[in-house]
């Protein structure tokens, strides 16, 4: 894909990223996130990976950010309160993250002159190849993960379920508070 | 001009950097998930990269994985995080210290 | 170079200008229809100066539809409710609309158009994943209506909006499916390339359209995508009876209009996709590249600007016939209730939709069809 | 030379399929499903071996019957295989198990007939036939090994059938840890002849591979034969590991008769005799086995003099007829010991299938002096009961002359006199202890309690058929053994010898003694058994009062014999508490509770302590976690990226 191209994306995903991580209402930085899961799958297609690009958008922006906002809404969760304490962590967390980005990229680029695109054969990226490659090598890992798909959708109902043995999560000391007669527990 | 590859793989490191500090210095679990997301984002972006450097379409089949894996996740995460916010009434990562001494 | 930009642009115009056009008679055809089948007269103030009654011609209330509101809407004031998140507030009309019109763009109105010695694919952008992309875009499509009835701060709206995501969610697998299926049958996720091999004929006479082939696929289709579209009896969103106006409660003037223009738009797109996939598109029964060739022989040549402009006449004649028939749909059934519609769109279309699937895969695979 | 016949495998499988049946449809399908199946298995399986033997018998002498079924065990240059070798040796043995076995199958029909754990006992009569029938067929030593171990199991198993008395379960271990130790015994030696053929490269554990390389063997042909024979000591109650036998009776009687009668406790014999070119090598050895054979044979027919126990009478002279198989093989008469192995398990079975009628009879009393006079009223079960000691007393014709004879004359052609003169007593002693037993439980007036002497009854056909067939067996079962030169004289011996008279089994071969010797031997052997018979006459039916008086005339050697020469008592001071003493004085006292604990607790406590320091560490805050985790990547990233940049 043409360099200018890139960059328009690349600066697009890189704003949705830090919107994800510095807005407060977590409705905005879902969609923050939403906007840099479409560019990243731009980003496929432009590699030629078409099917996966909209794959992506399906997947993830159609699904799974969806699951997301559901959960804000059934939590019905507010902005949070002025960010509190923890500045070292902010401040050594950023630095260290700041770190790694520097690090992996130069890793990248002084791994190997990068530069030069290999010739992809015809049709690389389409359904066909995809699915080819899912139906043979891959064959058993699809199904495995059919059987994960399936585990994790129990596991989702299950968990979400409401439990009486809810209260097992509560730290100690509110559980004694609840042991405590006339004691009222949120 | 075409894009070199190692450009999509600066991105994706810089993206996977956003992830963790994201995952550092938020408070809120949610947005500690999407966070994750984030970073898982970033390394299927390597994958396509990388896959498309070599010319193979391994590097898309493991992204489609993982995209797979993640939709699980998301469910089981999100499950978790309803059951863990009533129980606590709070997505505060700093009152979920359950694992403290 | 150049031309081929401006080409492309044309197109893409072209194609935008059609739906927006369309989804604004919709809403007259809507209310003259309603007015139809409720034996009322329907819109029929509004005129310029009279004109048309001085010719004594009937007033079909076009004005009201295409001129009136539209200005009413547009000049109302701009009304955000107090806490409402502005910004989203502000962005979800469009949040919503823009995914259903860039759908068009990979919708092909016509076969090739030769102009001199370019011919011109009439299609805004040929893209051989465009049945994908479709989905893509549907997917979307739920986050201007979730957006802005949370944004707007209201629990009607909130209600709205909870219950419009999570039935767009649901019918959207149904679709889903009912589009696999059929681009299992056709072998191809090239719009374009699906409407082409719709051409031909059957025994000499029938026309090859994809409702043939994949009739379970049509009602599937057709069904979850009035769901898509929020429409009665799939209103539960915006009904009126339990949720003020649903997810745009809090929407009044050009936003509103926005949302209305997309719910009609969505109705545009069904019809559109329903179509493409089952009723051949552009095609014209026995009308080829060169013109008609009847049952019995009977050739009769045509050229190529004239079949392109037919099909394209075609086309949106069968769109307009399948949103008609949505309306139709529209103020004949009653509403259902939301576990009702939950328990059509899981336990009926998903089930269906999952054995007309492997049915067709099987099929596909007995016969070994590419 | 072996010729592949697939039929084999059915042998085995059908008892696997009857097991299976009845193990996990028994319950379900009833008694008469599991009373027909368990039975028609194992008579396939008989139906089958016969086919097997009329091939066996079209071949050339000497050749065999194989197949495979699949390999097993693959390591290196050593490879073992399920594989099943029917040559004239295991024809025999197989006919007899599975042949004795039907039968007996058939009476436990009516004998388990009104026992709740009906399915579960015939599960484990399938599963013994098919264990016994892999030890039988097995064409190395390993499989070997597996089904030996199996019958160990099945016999465990059916002692402790009833396991609800504590007494029964007790014997139930007692036989199985007794054996254990034979099997000990047993793996050494194999695992001695494995050494001894690896060392010069060659990697076979199949019979006919060892055969070949027997040369190799020589050296450790002792060692191993003695280490493989207290395995057999183990297995076929021969001293100084019998003291399980007489225990194991408080089994089922019909498992007394197949299992610790018939097949399995001849399981030694058998692996002697398959052995027999490695035995052949190592005289010493061989020597052993006689002696002990012999001494096994003569304690054993004391012992059973006094008991009043029905079936312990009868345990005791199976270990004592095993001693005279054991003198056989020990002697080098393979051929001997195996016919005598037929013989007996024909009439030896026997006589335990009628000590059941007798029992079932009485309503379960097993103590001869509470019977007598039953002649009349188990006309069947006493003739049949004749027939049987008459076998096993060595009157001839029956079949149990043939046999023992042909034992005697061998251990005295091959020059051990002293053995031949301890045979020949003890089959006097057997005949005696013998007709004593049929004289105090049929004959004489009635000791029968009262409450149980109205409704006492012949048992069903379904048992009485049972005791007709292997009477009949016992009657002329010897004669296919007659004295070289008469008829088809010696016809088991020529069918015989090509297995177990091999090679290296020349050496001991002795020029058949017919006529004179041979004569006056049988002479002899007959005479001592009237003698006994005579003298069990007189004791118990001419005068039955003369028995306490000899007893109080000479208490000690009486009270001596009577408790079985103390050797439970002495077995138990040697071994048996020393073994608790140190367990628990020095091993759960002191090594486990102070060495042991010590450690874990220590493990414990310093994992503990630490533990109480370090969790300062954790704050519970994932985020703190997460930061330390970034930070290890960093490293990690710097280490790669100085690699490439170097």
């Amino acid at each position: 894909m043409p360099l200018w191209l890139f960059t328009f994306l690349a600066v697009i995903a890189i704003v949705g990223a830090f919107g994800v991580i510095l807005q407060r209402s977590p409705v905005h930085c879902l969609l923050a996130l939403a906007l840099t899961l479409v560019d990243v799958g731009v980003l496929f297609v432009g590699l030629g990976a078409v099917t996966l690009g909209f794959l992506q958008i399906i997947i993830y922006v159609g699904a799974i950010m969806v699951l997301f906002l559901f959960v804000i809404w059934l939590l019905n969760l507010q902005s949070e309160a002025k960010p509190n304490g923890h500045l070292a962590l902010k401040f050594f967390g950023s630095i260290g993250a700041a770190a790694l980005a520097a690090e992996l990229s130069v890793f990248f680029f002084s791994a190997q002159p990068i530069s030069r695109v290999t010739s992809t054969p015809s049709g690389y990226g389409s359904v066909e190849d995809l699915a080819r490659m899912l139906f043979s090598d891959y064959l058993v890992a699809f199904e495995v993960t059919s059987i994960l798909l399936l585990a994790a959708l129990a596991g989702a109902i299950a968990l979400a379920r409401r439990v009486p043995g809810a209260a097992l999560l509560r730290a100690p000391a509110e559980i004694q508070r609840a042991a405590r007669p006339g004691s009222t527990v949120r | 001009m075409t894009t070199p590859i190692g450009y999509f793989m600066a991105l994706s490191a810089v993206l996977f950097a956003i992830g963790v500090a994201g995952m550092l210095i938020r408070r809120n679990v949610i947005v500690m998930f999407m966070s994750i997301e984030l970073m898982l984002n970033a390394v299927n972006l390597a994958f396509v990269a990388l896959g498309r450097r070599v010319g193979s379409m391994d590097g898309q089949v493991i992204v489609f994985f993982v995209m797979t894996v993640a939709a699980a996740e998301a469910a089981v995460g999100l499950a978790i995080i309803i059951s863990l916010f009533r129980s606590r009434e709070t997505l505060n990562a700093d009152e979920l210290n359950l694992l403290r001494w | 170079m150049a031309i081929d930009l401006l080409i492309g642009a044309v197109k893409a115009i072209v194609i935008v200008v059609m739906v927006l056009n369309l989804a604004g008679l919709l809403l007259w055809f809507e209310r003259k229809g309603s007015a139809l089948i409720q034996d009322r007269v329907g819109a029929n103030r509004a005129a310029v100066f009279g004109l048309g009654q001085r010719l004594g011609l009937p007033n079909l209330g076009l004005m009201n539809t295409l001129l009136a509101d539209p200005i009413k809407l547009f000049t109302k004031e701009d009304f955000v409710p107090d806490g409402a998140d502005r910004f989203l507030h502000g962005l979800a009309p469009f949040l919503a609309l823009f995914p259903v019109l860039v759908t068009f763009a990979v919708v092909p109105i016509g076969d090739v158009l030769e102009i001199g010695s370019r011919s011109i694919n009439l299609q805004a952008a040929s893209l051989n994943v465009s049945a994908l992309y479709v989905l893509a875009t549907l997917g979307i499509g739920v986050y201007g209506v979730a957006l802005g009835g949370w944004a707007s701060n209201n629990r009607w709206a909130l209600l709205g909006a909870i219950r419009a995501s999570a039935q767009m969610i649901s019918y959207e697998i149904a679709m889903g499916l009912a589009i696999i299926a059929v681009v299992i049958a056709y072998g191809t996720l090239d719009l374009q390339q699906i409407c082409r091999i719709q051409g031909g004929v059957w025994f000499g006479w029938l026309p090859r359209w994809g409702i043939l082939i994949q009739p379970v696929s049509f009602i599937l289709l057709l069904t979850s995508g009035m769901a898509e579209s929020k429409r009665v009896p799939f209103d539960l969103p915006e009904g009126e009876s339990e949720l003020v106006a649903g997810y745009f409660t809090e929407y009044s003037g050009g936003k509103q209009a926005v949302f209305m223009m997309t719910d009609f738009a969505e109705i545009v797109l069904v019809a559109v996709l329903i179509t493409l996939f089952f009723f051949g598109g552009w095609q014209v029964p026995w009308l080829y590249r060169d013109g008609f060739r009847f049952p019995g022989g009977a050739h009769l040549a045509l050229p190529n600007v004239v079949v392109a402009i037919a099909q394209i006449i075609a086309f949106w004649l069968k769109t307009v016939v399948f949103c008609w028939l949505q309306i139709l749909v529209r103020w004949t059934l009653p509403r259902f209730r939301y576990d009702q519609l939950m328990r059509l769109g899981w336990k009926g279309l998903v089930p269906l939709g999952l054995a007309n699937l492997v049915v067709t895969a099987f099929v596909v695979v007995a016969i070994g069809a590419k | 030379m072996t010729q592949s016949f697939p039929a084999l495998g059915l042998i085995v499988l059908f008892p696997a399929l009857g097991l299976l049946f009845n193990l996990f449809w028994g319950q379900r399908a009833g008694r008469p499903a599991v009373s027909f199946v368990a039975p028609a298995m194992i008579f396939l399986s008989f139906a089958v071996a016969l086919w097997g033997l009329a091939r066996l018998l079209a071949l050339p002498a000497g050749s065999a019957l194989g197949f495979t079924l699949w390999r097993w065990i693959e390591a290196g240059p050593f490879h073992a295989d399920i594989a099943l070798r029917f040559d004239a040796l295991s024809a025999v043995m197989t006919l007899v198990v599975t042949g004795v076995g039907a039968v007996i199958h058939v009476y436990s029909v009516g004998y388990m007939a009104d026992d709740e754990d009906y399915a579960r006992y015939f599960t484990y009569m399938n599963l013994f036939e098919l264990a016994m029938l892999v030890l039988v067929l097995a064409d190395n030593l390993l499989l070997m090994f597996i089904g030996w171990e199996g019958v160990g199991l099945c016999s465990y198993l059916l002692i402790a059938f009833w396991y609800g008395n504590p007494q029964f379960a007790y014997s139930g271990r007692k036989a199985f840890i007794v054996n254990r130790i034979g099997d000990a015994g047993f793996i050494l030696g194999i695992l001695v002849i494995v050494g001894a053929l690896a060392a010069n490269g060659v990697w076979t554990l199949t019979f006919a591979g060892m055969h070949a390389h027997a040369v190799l063997l020589r050296p450790v042909a002792v060692s191993a034969g003695l280490l493989l024979f207290l395995g057999a000591t183990g297995k076929s109650a021969q001293i100084p590991l019998y003291v399980w036998l007489p225990d194991a009776m408080v089994g089922p009687t019909p498992v007394s008769a197949l299992i610790h009668a018939a097949t399995m406790v001849t399981a030694g014999v058998y692996m002697i005799a398959r052995l027999n070119f490695l035995f052949t090598l190592g005289p010493e050895a061989m020597r052993v086995v006689a002696i002990i054979g012999a001494l096994t044979s003569f304690f054993a027919a004391t012992v059973a003099i006094v008991q009043s126990d029905i079936k312990r009478v009868l345990a005791y002279s199976t270990i004592s007829q095993i001693g005279y198989m054991m003198l056989g093989v020990g002697v080098g008469a393979f051929a001997a010991g195996i016919f005598h192995l037929m013989t007996h398990a024909f009439f030896k079975g026997l006589l335990f299938l009628c000590a059941g009628s007798v029992i079932h009879a009485l309503g379960g009393e097993q103590d001869m002096n509470r019977m007598g006079g039953l002649r009349h009223k188990l006309p069947t079960t006493w003739v049949t009961m004749l027939v049987a000691t008459l076998a096993i007393s060595g009157v001839p014709p029956f079949a149990g002359f043939f046999s023992k004879d042909l034992i005697l004359e061998s251990a005295y052609t091959s020059g051990h006199i002293w053995l031949w003169l301890l045979g020949v007593i003890t089959a006097g002693l057997t005949a005696f202890y013998m007709f004593r037993l049929l004289f105090m439980t049929f004959h004489g007036q009635s000791r029968v309690a009262p409450d149980t002497a109205h409704h006492v009854h012949e048992s069903p056909p379904v048992m009485t058929i049972p005791l007709i067939v292997l009477a009949v067996l016992s009657a002329v079962g010897g004669l296919v053994g007659l004295p070289n030169g008469v008829l088809w004289g010696d016809a088991f011996k020529r069918f015989l010898a090509p297995v177990v008279e091999g090679t290296a089994a020349r050496a001991l071969t002795h020029p058949e003694t017919i006529g004179a010797v041979g004569a006056i031997l049988s002479a002899i052997a007959i005479a001592a058994a009237l003698i006994g018979i005579t003298l069990a006459w007189v004791l118990y039916l001419r005068n039955p009062d003369l028995p306490e008086t000899l007893a109080e005339r000479m208490r000690g050697l009486y009270r001596i014999v009577a408790r079985k020469y103390y050797v439970d008592e002495i077995y138990d001071l040697i071994i048996t508490r020393p073994l608790f003493w140190g367990s628990t004085y020095v091993l759960q006292r002191g090594v486990d509770s102070l060495v042991i604990d010590g450690i874990v607790d220590g493990t414990g406590f310093t994992v503990e302590e630490s533990g109480e320091g370090l969790r300062k560490l954790e704050t519970g805050n994932v985020q703190h976690y997460a930061f330390v985790y970034l930070l290890g990547v960093l490293m990690i990233a710097a280490y790669y990226i100085y690699l490439v940049m170097r």
